[in-house]
């Protein structure tokens, strides 16, 4: 297993950024399932500064959405946060009380879900969730909160927005809503923004818009971490990325040392595994395999079974996350070893 | 041989009608696959690509046109004829474990078809399932688990296995990866290649991914709100987009791994480098 | 303590109240009816004769005598046919109009037209009353024979008087009068509203009380009518009735030992359950053989049971003693005629059991130990254990085979007419209730016709049946084919029966009259085609604050005058 | 791009590639097959009160079938020396009725009677319900406009009056109070299939089944029905409870079977003599709620069977 | 806008009516198949003779005269029907003082009432327990509420009924037995006919609860900070009884209807007694109107159903064809049975 990492290394924060706006220490959630504990996020750590990008990318189920969500301590009731600590401005979520945490969430933390149609109320019109929350947390009274929350949609873009205030989610295209989603998360000027693949349930055209909506957030000092699936994405907007590989981080890097020369076997598989444009003629080498069962994680470095490279016995015992250079971490001796 | 059209569409225009109203699907296509090719269909959702391929299939009637399999029009066939057809044509659904049956086992799954035209006993049906397993990789071992013990790009083989099992003479794809992780998604991709070569599989394949389609297809189809707005063969069509929203579409694609290519304008990091290609103004709906 | 004397609302009393004396107000439940029309038969026409309206006589309060009511007196001529009643003066109607003679005139009328509409609904037409009363013509006119209606013996020759004419002579004549259908209406609102007379607010009555408030299936409110002639006799105030539905039999004592109601009418276990109370005991009250449980032979395509000696052996085997142990109040029926009819003699008319006698008849009908015959069914419209007994005691004690069939209360009442198919043979069961007198019991209830038609064949009765229910076919000319087939295919035995009973009714000495009956009671218990079962008593439990409740044999029970609710002592 | 593997997929997720590497010597263990029935039954096995309660279902079938060898008397056997015996007599434990009848013994073949109409007034609802609501969801359009129709016109229809004519047309027996019962009850169950079969319509693998060149019917009765049947079995066990009320309702109404002793008939005789023979009802209801409980508990297992969503989390 | 509204509610009307034509004939029907008449039940039932048929034929004549005597059944039908149309079914066999509109009139604003107040009452212990139990998945309570609540389902209503006049009446002296007098009498019919929807609703109000407490949404207003309660109430809450308007509507019908036991034990004057003894006793217009007069209610409630639900929930208002026309979701996968 892998210890919590030690010592914090730099990651987001480049040249002199000291004080991270959020530093991720060693989160480990597992989930209780009958008699089996799944560890389903084991030993995370990164850092975000204000006013940057982060992505945590992998494959389905490799830990993200649980990784985020155990910051926001919104997880379901068989989940239990067993280590680790995340410091946001420089108090550890996951030792506030749950009163503390409430003024926190959709405050100070706000999050952007994938689907944007199941994480709307499909009862309520867009105004009462656009400005409950401004309500909840004192920002202020409900008619300021109603303008506000038109500027906001105005802001991101949508037309007529007195007029679509009024109207349900359903009533709004895929790429409208996810846009009002975001409007919504922005609405207190949070310092964080968390985004669970806000662009995959949408059309390529909707994503650019989308994601130069996050551009402008990001502008304005928010941090934001994102998680996709897709290194497209990751690249067009991220600074950082996050690999994640059955719960664990396997590579941490800025994004385009990342892309441009991945270095765990996981990362290589990664990128050689997408296809681009233009790319034609480059043969398609897929990991095999497909990922572990959490329940039943084979020992040592979880991706051993799928890895071209793997070598008995070294990759039987646990891989911890090793800094490689400027700003990078890998979790794979072989790496190290170059 | 090249140029023999297996299935053509003439004109067809789909208007589901509903109480909500008309939703014109598919307006006025024609487009044709040709023996041997892989032909390519790209475009948004809700640009009519699943309606198209079911058009082709004859699993839905056009409204107007008529869609031609080997010459005939699919329209006048008779049932019993329309399933004969349907031997020869297969397809693969995007999302991989709703396509298959639930409550039959792998092999249970690639052998229907074979059951369905009452081809070959039980023993010999069993066979050749485990033989398309083994083909699409999946190790016959499992053959008699269920969909849902396998993860998704193994169910995706599975219900390749399964189309595959009519040797059909087409085989509709229907985004069969866009349900997938990446790497799954590479291997599926690597699949169909390799069973393309090897079978001379003639496809019909759609996805909103331009890339994949790239990789794939010989020919590409771009739809835009129900219409055939572009086709033209691969190279051509990737290298020189004439319609704009095709070319909307290309802009679109973020790049991976960088100015590797020059097809993409590189988007520089955290910048706004490219406009952001405008959405045919949204509707409230 | 079981009872607290619930102050349940004392008003409406009036002058009850004050000084000691216990408010006037006496509470019952009752059954419930859906009509309140003395010549329907629901149990409306009983209420109405406790006290609502009152006829030309009542019974006395031992229930062996008639006494005047609205009739002051009357004469009897000599050949026991013409019988002149001389209404009271002073008897009025709720609403201050006098009762007057042409009132019971036109509302027999009503009673014998059951088809005429505009009489205000309809009555239910024939019930044994009318034929026990024995009124010329009457049955006539209301099959439809006879239409001129003066040729009916019901005249009022006068505002107080009024004649009724007999077809023969009638010693329960009188007795008669005091059923419920006999009782009088104010016709004139009758007609004028036909739909609605019966609700609170129109009906308009003549005996002792009047309907103040009735909501349909929960209760019923009635206060003194100040019109009645004998003001005295009425002490009550007020009388509020609570309407029981049968269904709800489990809790139906609840209000009594709740003191809600001071009267209550007891089913069989809970009759027992008060017997053995020691304190609730001391209230239970009951009226002896008041019902006769009875079977009823079925017309069957399979002639088993048309052999009196089948018949006679199941009723030999019954085991009636045993039977009675069922419940409270429940005694051998060892005759369709009870004891308390006058002249009863227990000799003649006992059926004696035997159960080797049964199995010798059975025998030499040719069913050895039961061997070939059919089950034996009893079809009935309601559970009721009386009949499992007998289902159980014909199994053990003739080794037959017997079973039970329990029908829905509409089949019930077709298929007891119909021909069974196929092996279906057996009885049907029915309790009935009825005046005790020789008449009655021999004449009308069980009729000599009735038993004719039973000893009909099974095809002949087909026959009958489907000349019976011809509309097309003119009343008169209906009569002579049915008497007809009767004539030629009733068993010698029934038309016997016939025979003595019509001597028996001619007869004007009483001795002599009493022996017919019984002779043609003996006749007809031995034919078997009706088998009594057991006599049973009803039952009420009525609270000791409650004066002046006579309990009557059939049919009335008590009338509400002469009640008054007196403290405890 | 997008990911909607299921979770469950994931948790099974046994590396089954056959592109595995050589490397992965050890093979896995492989899992037994274990199809959606298996596997509702091993979660139906894990919830203790529903298992219990299913035991107990099936000793009450058991104790129904055998209730001649078991009981000690026949149910119309009489003493009238012990009428109305209370409970703990010797020689009839739970007392005897009005005729000196055991009730013991009425209970153990009331048993019979009670699951007789239940299973079966079930069974004919399940067969009309299936039939009914399978062709209406399957085939659409006008067909199912007219069955649909058909099925609102039996909903609104007075239940009670369809009982009395059946009851009466057919008379007093089991089978008429079954066939009552039954077609009382599909209404609701054929709109359940139909809304279940309407779902999986929309499944891809019908789509996937017709572009095989699959018929209609081999659509409808080989792979909807299968995936059908879980949440309709689940209704039917609720259903089960609910016929067997529905004849005590019937008995009440004098329109229970005869002369078979019937929980029903022993309640409402019970009801009768509630106050004056109270142990008459006793058992019979103390029973007839308990086996209401279990079926409901056996009903509320095959629910969380069938549908695992509320297990986790 | 409002044609598609009122365009839907046409059609909804025209589908009520065409099945009230077929309960009526079917209803008809089944009268005519159904053996014994009015006048033989009448007879017996009274407990009067047993013996003799003469006359019952006159009498039946007489009843059937409103409908014409001596016409065809299908005769009757249409004339029965044509006064229905006119609010006017003509006099019960068996209640011959009353026309079955009366009747109606009278008897059902008090099983309205009383179901009214059963529901609402049901309502009021189903809804805390329900959202409790939920909340409290798989603790204790929740088993011990569940525990509960099954026990009052399974309880047929009558027996529940027969044990609280054995407690509150016979034991405890509290309560008066029956009657329909004061609001005292109405506790224990409107407790009895409570207990058994109660559970029921209970146990929909928690599985709804559960059901909605696992949407994303819940999770993205706790995600914005939103206190637990608040969110409970206004986000899971509200759409988790959405659904329970199909539940309670169908209930509420059948309650209003009447029902037998409950109202014969505890004397109210309410359609049950009515209805359910018009199929026992023959008594032909009596059953005819109040199946009509039962399926009217049935089907009208399942519209306003249906209308509430689209109130409830805006997407069905937009779904149903009325309201809001709407293109269908681009991404939605449709079922494709055309052929
Ligand atoms: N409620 C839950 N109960 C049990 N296990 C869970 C639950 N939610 C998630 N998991 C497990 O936790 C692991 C990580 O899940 P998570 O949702 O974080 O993955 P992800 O990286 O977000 O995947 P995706 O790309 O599909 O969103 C998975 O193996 C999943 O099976
Ligand atoms: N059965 C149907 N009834 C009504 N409308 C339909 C039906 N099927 C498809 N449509 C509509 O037709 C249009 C085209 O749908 P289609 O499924 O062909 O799009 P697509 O290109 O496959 O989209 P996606 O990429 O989301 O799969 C959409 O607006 C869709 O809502
Ligand atoms: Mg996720
Ligand atoms: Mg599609
Ligand atoms: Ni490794």
């Amino acid at each position: 297993m892998t210890a919590p990492t030690s010592a914090p290394t730099n990651v987001g924060g480049k040249a002199g950024d000291s004080e991270p706006l959020l530093s991720l220490r060693g989160l480990r959630t597992h989930f209780v399932r009958g008699r089996e504990t799944l560890p389903a996020v084991e030993g995370v750590s990164f850092d975000l500064a204000p006013g940057r990008a982060l992505a945590i990318v992998g494959e389905s189920g490799s830990g993200k959405t649980v990784t985020v969500r155990s910051l926001l301590r919104l997880l379901p009731r068989s989940a239990r946060i067993v280590g680790g600590e995340a410091y946001f401005r420089g108090r550890d979520l996951l030792a506030l009380s749950e009163r503390e945490m409430r003024r926190v969430r959709g405050r100070e933390i706000a999050m952007v879900f994938q689907n944007a149609m199941e994480a709307m109320n499909p009862t309520l019109t867009l105004e009462r969730q656009l400005t409950e929350h401004l309500v909840w947390h004192g920002v202020c009274g409900r008619a300021e909160a109603r303008e506000r929350a038109i500027r906001a949609l105005a802001d991101v873009g949508i037309p007529e927005p007195e007029r679509r205030i009024r109207t349900y989610p359903f009533q709004l295209s895929g790429g409208m809503r996810q846009r009002a989603m975001i409007a919504m998360a922005m609405l207190t000027e949070p310092a964080l923004l968390i985004a669970d693949e806000p662009t995959t349930a949408v059309d390529v055209t909707v994503q650019r818009q989308i994601l130069d909506l996050l551009v402008k957030v990001k502008e304005r000092g928010t941090g934001i971490i994102l998680i996709t699936h897709d290194l497209g994405v990751a690249r067009y907007f991220c600074d950082d990325i996050v690999v994640m590989y059955a719960g664990r981080v396997v590579e941490r890097a800025p994004t385009q040392d990342l892309l441009d020369d991945p270095r765990h076997p996981y990362s290589v598989g990664l990128l050689d595994s997408s296809v681009e444009l233009g790319d034609r003629n480059r043969p398609l080498t897929p990991i095999p395999g497909s990922p572990p069962d959490l329940a039943r994680l084979p020992e040592g470095c979880p991706f051993h079974p799928r890895c071209s490279m793997a070598e008995r016995p070294a990759c039987l015992s646990p891989q911890e996350l090793l800094p490689i250079g400027e700003g990078r971490q890998v979790a794979c001796w072989k790496v190290r070893e170059r | 041989m090249a140029d023999e059209v297996l299935v053509r569409a003439e004109n067809v225009t789909k208007i589901f009608s509903s109480r909500a109203g008309d939703v014109p699907a598919v307006e006025d296509v024609s487009l044709e696959v040709r023996r041997g090719e892989t032909l390519g269909l790209v475009g948004e959702s809700g640009s009519g690509k699943s309606t198209m391929a079911r058009l082709l299939m004859g699993l839905i009637q056009p409204t107007s046109g008529r869609v031609l399999f080997n010459g005939r029009d699919l329209a006048t066939c008779s049932a019993k004829e329309l399933r004969a057809i349907r031997r020869r044509m297969q397809m693969v659904f995007q999302n991989p474990y709703g396509s298959l049956l639930p409550h039959y086992t792998a092999a249970a799954n690639v052998a229907e078809p074979l059951r369905l035209h009452k081809i070959g006993d039980k023993e010999s049906r069993r066979a050749e399932a485990l033989r398309l397993l083994e083909l699409v990789g999946v190790n016959p071992r499992f053959a008699d688990l269920y969909p849902r013990q396998f993860s998704g790009g193994q169910q995706q083989r599975i219900a390749i296995a399964r189309a595959l099992a009519l040797s059909p003479d087409l085989l509709v794809c229907d985004e069969p990866t866009s349900a997938l992780d990446v790497s799954i998604q590479a291997q599926i991709l690597k699949l169909l290649l390799d069973l393309r070569d090897e079978l001379g599989l003639t496809c019909l394949f759609i996805s909103h991914n331009l890339a994949v389609v790239e990789r794939l297809a010989d020919r590409v189809a771009v739809m835009n709100r129900g219409r055939l707005v572009e086709l033209a063969p691969t190279e051509q069509l990737f290298s020189q987009p004439q319609d704009p929203y095709t070319r909307t579409l290309l802009a679109a694609v973020l790049p991976v791994r960088g100015a590797r290519n020059g097809s993409a304008v590189t988007g520089k990091r955290g910048g706004t480098g490219v406009s952001t290609p405008e959405r045919p103004k949204e509707e409230a709906r | 303590s079981l009872f607290e004397n619930s102050g349940t609302e004392p008003s409406g009393g009036g002058g009850g109240g004050g000084d000691g004396k216990p408010a006037q107000v006496l509470r019952l439940g009752f059954p419930n009816f859906p009509v309140l029309d003395p010549q329907v038969i629901t149990n409306g026409m009983w209420l109405a004769l406790r006290g609502i309206l009152e006829g030309l006589v009542q019974q006395s309060p031992d229930g062996s005598e008639v006494i005047p009511a609205v009739a002051e007196s009357w004469t009897v001529s000599d050949d026991g046919l013409t019988y002149t009643f001389k209404l009271r003066q002073n008897a009025k109607w709720s609403n201050g109009d006098p009762v007057v003679a042409s009132d019971f005139e036109r509302t027999l009328k009503r009673l014998f037209t059951p088809s005429q509409a505009s009489a205000g609904g309809t009555t239910l037409g024939a019930n044994s009353y009318q034929a026990a009363t024995g009124i010329k013509g009457a049955e006539e006119f209301l099959a439809g024979t006879l239409t001129d209606w003066s040729q009916v013996g019901v005249k009022a020759t006068g505002d107080y008087e009024l004649v009724f004419t007999l077809e023969n002579p009638n010693p329960g004549f009188l007795f008669g009068l005091t059923h419920p259908s006999m009782l009088p209406l104010h016709m004139d609102t009758v007609e004028a509203n036909p739909k609605d007379w019966q609700n609170p607010d129109k009906f308009v009555s003549n005996g002792p009380f009047k309907v103040e408030s009735w909501t349909q299936n929960s209760s019923i409110v009635l206060v003194p009518n100040e019109h009645y002639w004998d003001k005295e006799a009425v002490h009550l105030d007020r009388i509020e009735i609570d309407l029981q539905e049968s269904v709800a039999t489990g809790t139906a004592t609840v209000p009594y030992e709740n003191g809600e109601v001071d009267v209550i009418s007891l089913a069989d276990a809970d009759a027992l359950r008060f017997m053995k109370d020691p304190e609730l005991s001391k209230h239970v009250r009951s009226i002896p053989t008041y019902s006769i449980h009875y079977l009823a032979k079925l017309r069957s395509e399979n002639p088993a049971l048309d052999d009196v000696r089948v018949r006679r052996a199941l009723s030999l085997a019954i085991g009636r003693e045993t039977l009675a142990k069922i419940g409270p109040g429940l005694r051998p029926g060892v005759s369709l005629v009870v004891d308390d009819v006058k002249g009863w003699d227990a000799q003649q008319l006992t059926i004696r059991e035997d159960i080797d006698e049964a199995k010798r008849l059975l025998a030499e009908a040719g069913y050895p130990d039961g061997k070939g015959l059919p089950p034996v069914r009893i079809l009935a419209g309601t559970q009721s254990p009386v009949i499992e007994g007998v289902v159980d005691a014909w199994k053990k004690n003739l080794g037959i085979q017997a079973s039970l069939d329990v029908v829905e209360a509409g089949v019930y009442v077709e298929r007891r007419w119909q021909v069974q198919k196929g092996d279906y043979i057996g009885f049907y069961y029915g309790t009935f209730a009825g005046l005790h007198t020789w008449p009655v019991m021999v004449g009308v209830l069980w009729s000599p016709k009735d038993v004719q038609k039973l000893s009909l064949p099974a095809d002949v009765w087909a026959r009958y049946q489907q000349i019976e229910q011809d509309t097309k076919l003119e009343p008169a000319e209906k009569t002579r084919q049915l008497d007809a087939i009767l004539e030629q295919h009733a068993s010698p035995e029934s038309k016997r029966l016939a025979e003595l009973v019509e001597q028996a009714s001619a007869e004007r000495d009483e001795q002599r009259q009493t022996e017919l009956f019984i002779e043609a009671a003996k006749l007809r218990d031995e034919q078997a085609l009706f088998v009594p079962l057991l006599w049973g008593d009803a039952m009420f439990a009525v609270r000791p604050t409650v004066k002046g409740l006579n309990l009557r044999a059939a049919p009335e029970f008590f009338y509400f005058k002469g009640i008054s609710i007196e403290g405890e002592a | 791009m997008g990911t909607t593997a299921t979770s469950e997929s994931l948790a099974a997720g046994v590396d089954t590639g056959a592109l595995a590497e050589p490397d992965q010597a050890g093979q896995p263990e492989l899992p037994r097959p274990r199809g959606q029935w298996a596997r509702a039954w091993d979660r139906f096995r894990a919830n203790r009160l529903a298992f219990a309660s299913l035991i107990f279902a099936g000793l009450l079938v058991v104790v129904a079938v055998f209730a001649p060898l078991i009981a000690p008397y026949h149910y119309s056997e009489t003493d009238y020396n012990a009428r109305l015996a209370p409970i703990g007599t010797e020689g009839h434990l739970l007392g005897t009725d009005l005729l000196g009848r055991d009730i013991a013994s009425r209970l153990l073949y009331g048993l019979r009677t009670a699951l007789t109409v239940a299973f079966g007034a079930e069974l004919t609802a399940l067969v009309l319900a299936l039939v009914v609501g399978l062709v209406a969801g399957y085939r659409g359009g006008r067909v199912e406009q007219v069955l649909m129709g058909f099925t609102d016109v039996m909903y609104a229809f007075p239940s009670y009056l369809f009982a009395v004519v059946l009851v009466t047309v057919l008379g007093r027996g089991l089978f008429s109070l079954i066939l009552a019962i039954g077609i009382a009850s599909w209404v609701t169950q054929a709109r359940l299939v139909r809304a279940q079969v309407l779902t999986l319509k929309q499944r891809e693998y019908v789509e996937a089944a017709r572009a095989m060149g699959a018929r209609g019917t081999t659509i409808a009765v080989r792979y909807i029905l299968p995936n059908a049947i879980g949440p309709i079995l689940v209704t039917t066990s609720f259903g089960i409870p609910a016929a067997i009320a529905a004849e005590a309702g019937l008995a009440l109404l004098g329109l229970g079977v005869q002369p078979i002793p019937s929980w029903g008939a022993m309640i409402t005789d019970g009801m009768r003599y509630l106050l004056a023979a109270p142990h008459m009802m006793v058992f019979p209801a103390l029973l007839f709620a308990l086996t209401l409980l279990a079926f409901t508990w056996v009903g509320d297992g095959l629910r969380d069977a069938f549908d695992p969503s509320g297990e986790q989390r | 806008m409002l044609g598609g509204f009122a365009g839907y509610l046409a059609r909804r009307v025209l589908r009520l009516v065409v099945s009230l034509i077929a309960v009526s004939i079917i209803t008809f029907t089944l009268l005519q198949l159904a053996p014994g008449n009015f006048a033989d039940l009448q007879r017996i039932s009274s407990g009067a003779t047993t013996i003799g048929s003469a006359g019952t034929e006159d009498v039946m004549a007489a009843f059937e005269s409103r409908y014409g005597a001596d016409i065809p059944p299908w005769k009757q039908y249409l004339i029965f029907m044509k006064g229905a149309l006119t609010w006017d079914f003509g006099p019960s066999y068996k209640y011959p003082h009353l026309e079955i509109q009366e009747i109606i009139a009278k008897a059902f604003p008090i099983s309205a009432t009383l179901a009214i107040l059963s529901v609402a009452l049901a309502l009021l212990i189903a809804l805390p327990v329900g959202v409790y139990a939920a909340l409290r998945q798989n603790s204790a309570a929740d088993h011990v509420a569940m525990f509960l609540v099954t026990l009052g389902h399974a309880l047929p209503g009558f027996l529940s009924a027969a044990f609280l006049v054995l407690l509150f009446t016979a034991t405890l002296h509290v309560l008066p037995s029956s009657g329909w007098e004061g609001p005292r009498n109405l506790i224990m019919p409107v407790l009895a006919l409570a207990i058994g929807p109660a559970a029921v609703l209970a146990r929909y109000v928690r599985s709804s609860m559960l059901e909605t407490l696992r949407e994303e949404y819940v999770t993205a207003a706790l995600a914005k900070g939103g206190p637990r309660r608040t969110v409970i109430v206004r986000h899971a809450l509200r759409n988790s009884l959405i659904p329970l308007v199909t539940v309670v509507g169908p209930l509420l019908a059948s309650l209003m209807t009447g029902t037998v036991f409950i109202e014969a034990l505890f004397r109210i004057p309410g359609l049950g007694l009515y209805f359910a003894t018009a199929a026992a006793s023959r008594d032909m217009p009596l059953l005819m109107g109040s199946t009509l007069f039962f399926a009217v209610i049935l089907m009208v409630t399942n519209l306003v159903v249906d209308l509430i639900y689209g109130v409830l929930d805006p997407r069905i208002r937009a779904e149903g064809g009325w309201g809001q026309r709407r293109p269908r979701r681009a991404s939605q996968q449709e079922s494709t049975q055309v052929l």
